[in-house]
């Protein structure tokens, strides 16, 4: 089976769905010749033209609002915003308006629509564009919120968002964007929205993480275990819809749970994911739920994001203070 | 951009020069729709003042505005965009009175837009609509659709980020899109004067690379050239134009409001002056179309009309516990689900 | 001492402080003659002129854009969004810049700025008014989170609030505007930040709130009386600073606690409260800590709010269940 | 809105009937900041492809617009607004050179900008600067200041809804702020053809109540002429100026960037015959006050002049730990200390 990157998952998924369905476009910054900052969208435009591969003004509230109008019209856009921090010069148009607009329509009207956007830390860049908001779209109901962390979960997870009715948030982990290949078969499948999935079992402890923060669970997990402690790696995939029943079960097992993000700590997606657990199987639970996360300041300059986002030591020792 | 644009003065004389496109008969249809936009609004604010009523803006003044420039669609293939002042444009258009009605006492299946009925809903997020008219234009036009949008908006929500990244982009685009600006002076008590310090909303338009043309709003003869003209544009492939309608918010933002504490009365009465109903009423007197008893038949009819919608928006079934979880996704997460069943539990148990 | 609603107390607080302060200054929607839509602001253009107190332009993200630039300058802004709802058309402003400001001039600038917004349901407003979206901010850190729910309070903090060297984001229960009165003294006081109030003592359960849930909480706890049960309510005052302290020592004493908010559940401000006491109090907790939200739905149309919001018997019906 | 304003033509002689305000020695010194532009773009991305220095954004090809603005600023009075690709804007103005080099290192305390420069930190969201410069203006008028803001954007960040709240509160708070817009052609890879309609940007500002014009960006006497014009403009209270001023983007967006995927060689080399820095040379050879020798002694000072800069920058102490809680509140949240201490206890254990 052929192996790709995450960023080719991504592409792959995105050529493919455009051959099979001619109302799939994709709009935002710089998707077009150049191919996205990071090569997504490489090798589109010149394959399906630039009326489907459209390179837009620097706006990005334009690009989510035009595209829940181009959804109404029939097209099915998805739109790449090209760093998650930059929703925000658009928030007013996902939540309240994406989220909405099937609502206020009295359900005449549904929002076909795609938002994909990189980020996270870990590859040295300027202010915003490792900025880690997932959490906050959780508080605008009626949108998806989808955080893939593999090549295999991205390209199916993506064709998912795209034919999906509803109105997705697609956040691209860019530190893995090429950090390794995987089995991603030609040809459309769909990875599931509300599964998460078990990608290692162990006795001892329950790690959640979403997104990249799974790939720093599995390094902790391989770490832990020189110590004797086994780990079970719980990748959420999608925060809404939450995958509670996956959750509870992975966590009952264990008894002990650290949730792991790179958001800052408070309010964070793992405040949620915490709370359930407590709601759910407090009497299950054998230590407190912990959590590890950035610290409650803004992304600091570059040259410190070592310090300020969860790094292997802290969530080891979380575990290990967990598992006392 | 040319000078404002008028046809028929406000003493009801045609303007020197002017050569309007509309016809007697037409302007006859326009007369009734104004007539039934300013007896409803009389209608609704009487109800709210009832306690029968939500918050309601009344487009009182603004009814050339709003009947000309919907006159100018063709509601089987074009679309409307509304902000929310502009409810007989959508009823124009084909949303039936008693949905609309029933959308503002908040019913919820009786208010849904019906299939085929081109109008998106009522928007409150000021300005919000811009962009998503503009994507809706342009994905007409991708999908090879002989259709305009007719987008509206008040001269306070051309203040907005939404409306520069709207234009731009429909400019961009070449989308089929006509943005209506409704300048009727007020943003609720902020002055059109404090809200931008140019001469005219229509200059705009340079900046994004399209006409954009000033019509005196309270004129609808005037208003349907532009809107006819820039619709005709925009069918042709050509793109955009921004049309500012001067116009006079007559009555009051919305029924909370009371301009009394904001507005000079000698401003108002000025504006009174420039009514759009009775101008056309004066003009079609004197070509022997218009008299007392003409105006009086209408009045009834049209009130009758009126009752009948919104006596069946007041029958339409009150929303029920279940609709607040309606038509969120066609998809609902577990978690949803399972609040939403909680939420009956509860209420029966 | 003189008697305000929290209205009148909000407006006395910036009569005040413009008085004895001439760089305070107020900008924002209709705030002018009108005195803005709720009246917060009434008198106060005729009293400090149309340079001191500004009808902005329709246009959220410049009031707040340029409140950060009118503090560079040396002015003290006190901005007002009309509802905290239309935030998101300013959101890029908020925690991204005012956030972040000083940490990105390596603190050679601050932001003295205070952004008033009433928000809440329960007054049948249109869309977008009643939105409780004050979880979001916390995940932007730099931003002050204040939530008053009494008139005295409502001028103690907002005198601190625009005291403040840092950004504060100050959201009125627009419900509880005008729903009595208390005393309310004249002349300059603060409540400070980031500690809560006891506001009714009890011993079988403690009930966490903020803003109008905590009035909310009061009528719970008067109901849980007649059944035996006694409640202490806590409001929190502050999500940002949260005061942690009282919080647990709190809930600790009664061993079981009830998290009441208008936001929706999910990923809302009762999550990170639920996971704070989690990890801070596991082992003093009798039963699980329970959240009372909003569904996790957008706010419906106005004839719907009250199957959706929080409501008495939600509450108390959770406060039943943690008891058992 | 005039025509494109030019002064010195590209082949180093002066256009008809211009009358240049710039003397020849002050074109001389306009000439060393374009050269230690130019100088210091060069070295850093030597220094950024050997891996001493992170992602940066040159101003090549738009060193007249950049220093021609900054040079129409009193240092002492006005306020430079950046977005971030007016690196040596912000240094005529008064910052140092290996402070704003210290920044993109990454340092902290070493990159403060010091009290009394009139310079806000460099800006990443595009546009967002815009209605804080409109507010700083604003406040500036309001404490009685006899200051101007120079504010930047590029034709991409134009775009951005801020750029017209920004605009439109300018004008109608009539601030002392000139909105310098450098149209160099391209937003990363995206044309300046696909990001608006417009002809010309310039356009814009008549929709805002105040004069745009458009200049030739590479021309740095007129940039010079229509700054200073703004500038004074401003000063007397007359309002805010939009500038247009029309460049070419001459290396590429920034160290990251290898526009051959999109660029038409074609565009850039005709570009290149445009260079701001050789007609200045040309022009003042022709009057004698330049040669090979001047140009060799000048770039060696200004070579030694940088790299003691960037010298200082590198040797700067590097952050620590408790950077990363440095410079966030003036009064933080326990739970922040907390975190504080958290950190420097993991990091001691
Ligand atoms: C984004 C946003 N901000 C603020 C409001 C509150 N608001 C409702 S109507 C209105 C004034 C609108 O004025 P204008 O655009 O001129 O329309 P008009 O009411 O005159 O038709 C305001 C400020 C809102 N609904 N949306
Ligand atoms: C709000 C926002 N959206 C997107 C980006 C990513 N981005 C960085 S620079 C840039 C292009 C800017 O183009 P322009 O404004 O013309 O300035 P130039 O780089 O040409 O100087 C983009 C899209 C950003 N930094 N901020
Ligand atoms: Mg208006
Ligand atoms: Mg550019």
């Amino acid at each position: 089976m052929p192996q790709r990157t995450i960023v080719e998952a991504i592409n792959n998924a995105l050529a493919e769905e455009m051959e099979s369905d001619p109302r799939v476009m994709l709009l935002g910054l710089d998707v077009g010749k150049l191919g996205g900052v990071f090569r997504t969208t490489s090798g589109l435009v010149e394959r399906f033209g630039a009326e489907r591969v459209v390179d837009t003004p620097l706006a990005e509230a334009s690009i989510i609002g035009a595209s829940l109008g181009l959804a109404l019209a029939g097209m099915v856009p998805v739109a790449e915003i090209q760093f998650l921090g930059f929703t925000a010069q658009g928030f007013h148009q996902i939540g309240p308006q994406l989220g909405k607009f099937r609502q206020r329509s009295r359900g005449r009207y549904n929002c076909q629509v795609t938002i994909r956007a990189p980020f996270g830390g870990g590859i040295r860049s300027p202010e915003f564009h490792s900025d880690a908001i997932e959490a906050q779209f959780v508080q605008t109901p009626g949108i998806k919120i989808v955080m893939p962390s593999n090549p295999y979960d991205a390209k199916g997870l993506l064709l998912e968002a795209i034919r999906d009715p509803d109105p997705v948030l697609f956040c691209e982990p860019d530190r893995l964007y090429r950090s390794g290949r995987a089995e991603v078969p030609d040809g459309p499948y769909t990875v599931p929205f509300g599964k998460a999935a078990v990608v290692r079992e162990g006795q001892h402890i329950t790690l959640v993480a979403w997104s990249a923060a799974v790939e720093l669970c599995l390094r902790a997990a391989d770490k832990l275990a020189e110590e004797g402690v086994s780990a079970t790696v719980l990748d959420l995939r999608t925060l809404v819809p939450l995958d509670i029943e996956t959750l509870c079960s992975q966590v009952a097992k264990t008894g002990r749970c650290v949730i792991v993000h790179e958001a800052p700590l408070s309010a964070g997606f793992g405040a949620e994911v915490s709370a359930t657990l407590m709601e759910q199987i407090f009497y299950d639970l054998d230590a407190p739920v912990a959590r590890v996360g950035a610290f409650d300041v803004p992304f600091p300059a570059a040259s410190l994001e070592d310090y300020y986002l969860p790094s292997l030591q802290r969530v080891v020792d979380a575990v290990r203070k967990t598992l006392q | 951009m040319q000078e404002r644009h008028s046809v028929l003065q406000a003493d009801g004389t045609i303007a020197a020069g002017a050569q309007p496109r509309m016809e007697e008969e037409f302007l006859l249809e326009a007369l009734r729709w104004m007539m039934k936009s300013r007896l409803y609004d009389t209608r609704v604010i009487a109800l709210q003042r009832q306690g029968q009523f939500g918050v309601f803006s009344p487009g009182m003044g603004q009814e050339a505005s709003i009947v000309g420039s919907a006159m100018a669609l063709d509601p089987t293939r074009d679309w409307i965009v509304p902000q929310y002042r502009e409810l007989m444009a959508t009823v124009h258009h084909g949303l039936p009175l008693e949905i609309i009605t029933a959308q503002y006492l908040g019913k919820i299946a009786p208010a849904r837009i019906p299939d085929g009925v081109r109008v998106l809903p009522t928007q409150v997020s000021i300005a919000a609509q811009l962009p998503q008219a503009t994507g809706l234009a342009w994905g007409l036009r991708l999908r090879g659709e002989d259709a305009v949008v007719m987008a509206y908006i008040g001269e306070g929500g051309s203040s907005e980020g939404d409306f520069h990244e709207a234009l731009n982009l429909a400019g961009v685009t070449k989308s089929p899109i006509v943005f209506f600006l409704q300048n009727n002076q007020w943003a609720i008590s902020t002055s059109r004067r404090v809200q931008s310090a140019t001469t005219s909303f229509a200059f705009r338009a340079a900046g994004y690379g399209f006409p954009g043309v000033q019509v005196d709003g309270n004129d609808v003869m005037a208003v349907y050239d532009v809107a006819v003209a820039a619709v005709e544009r925009a069918r042709k492939g050509e793109g955009p134009t921004l049309i500012e309608s001067v116009t006079y918010r007559m009555s009051f933002h919305n029924t909370t409001d009371n301009p009394s504490r904001y507005e000079d009365p000698k401003e108002h009465e000025e504006a009174r002056k420039r009514d759009p109903i009775e101008r056309v009423q004066k003009y079609l007197t004197g070509l022997g179309l218009w008299d007392k008893k003409r105006e009086t038949e209408l009045t009834e009819e049209l009130t009758r009309e009126n009752e009948v919608a919104l006596q069946m928006a007041f029958a339409a079934p009150a929303p029920t516990p279940e609709d607040v979880f309606a038509n969120v996704y066609e998809h609902p997460p577990e978690r949803v689900v399972q609040q939403k069943a909680e939420l009956l539990d509860g209420r029966r148990g």
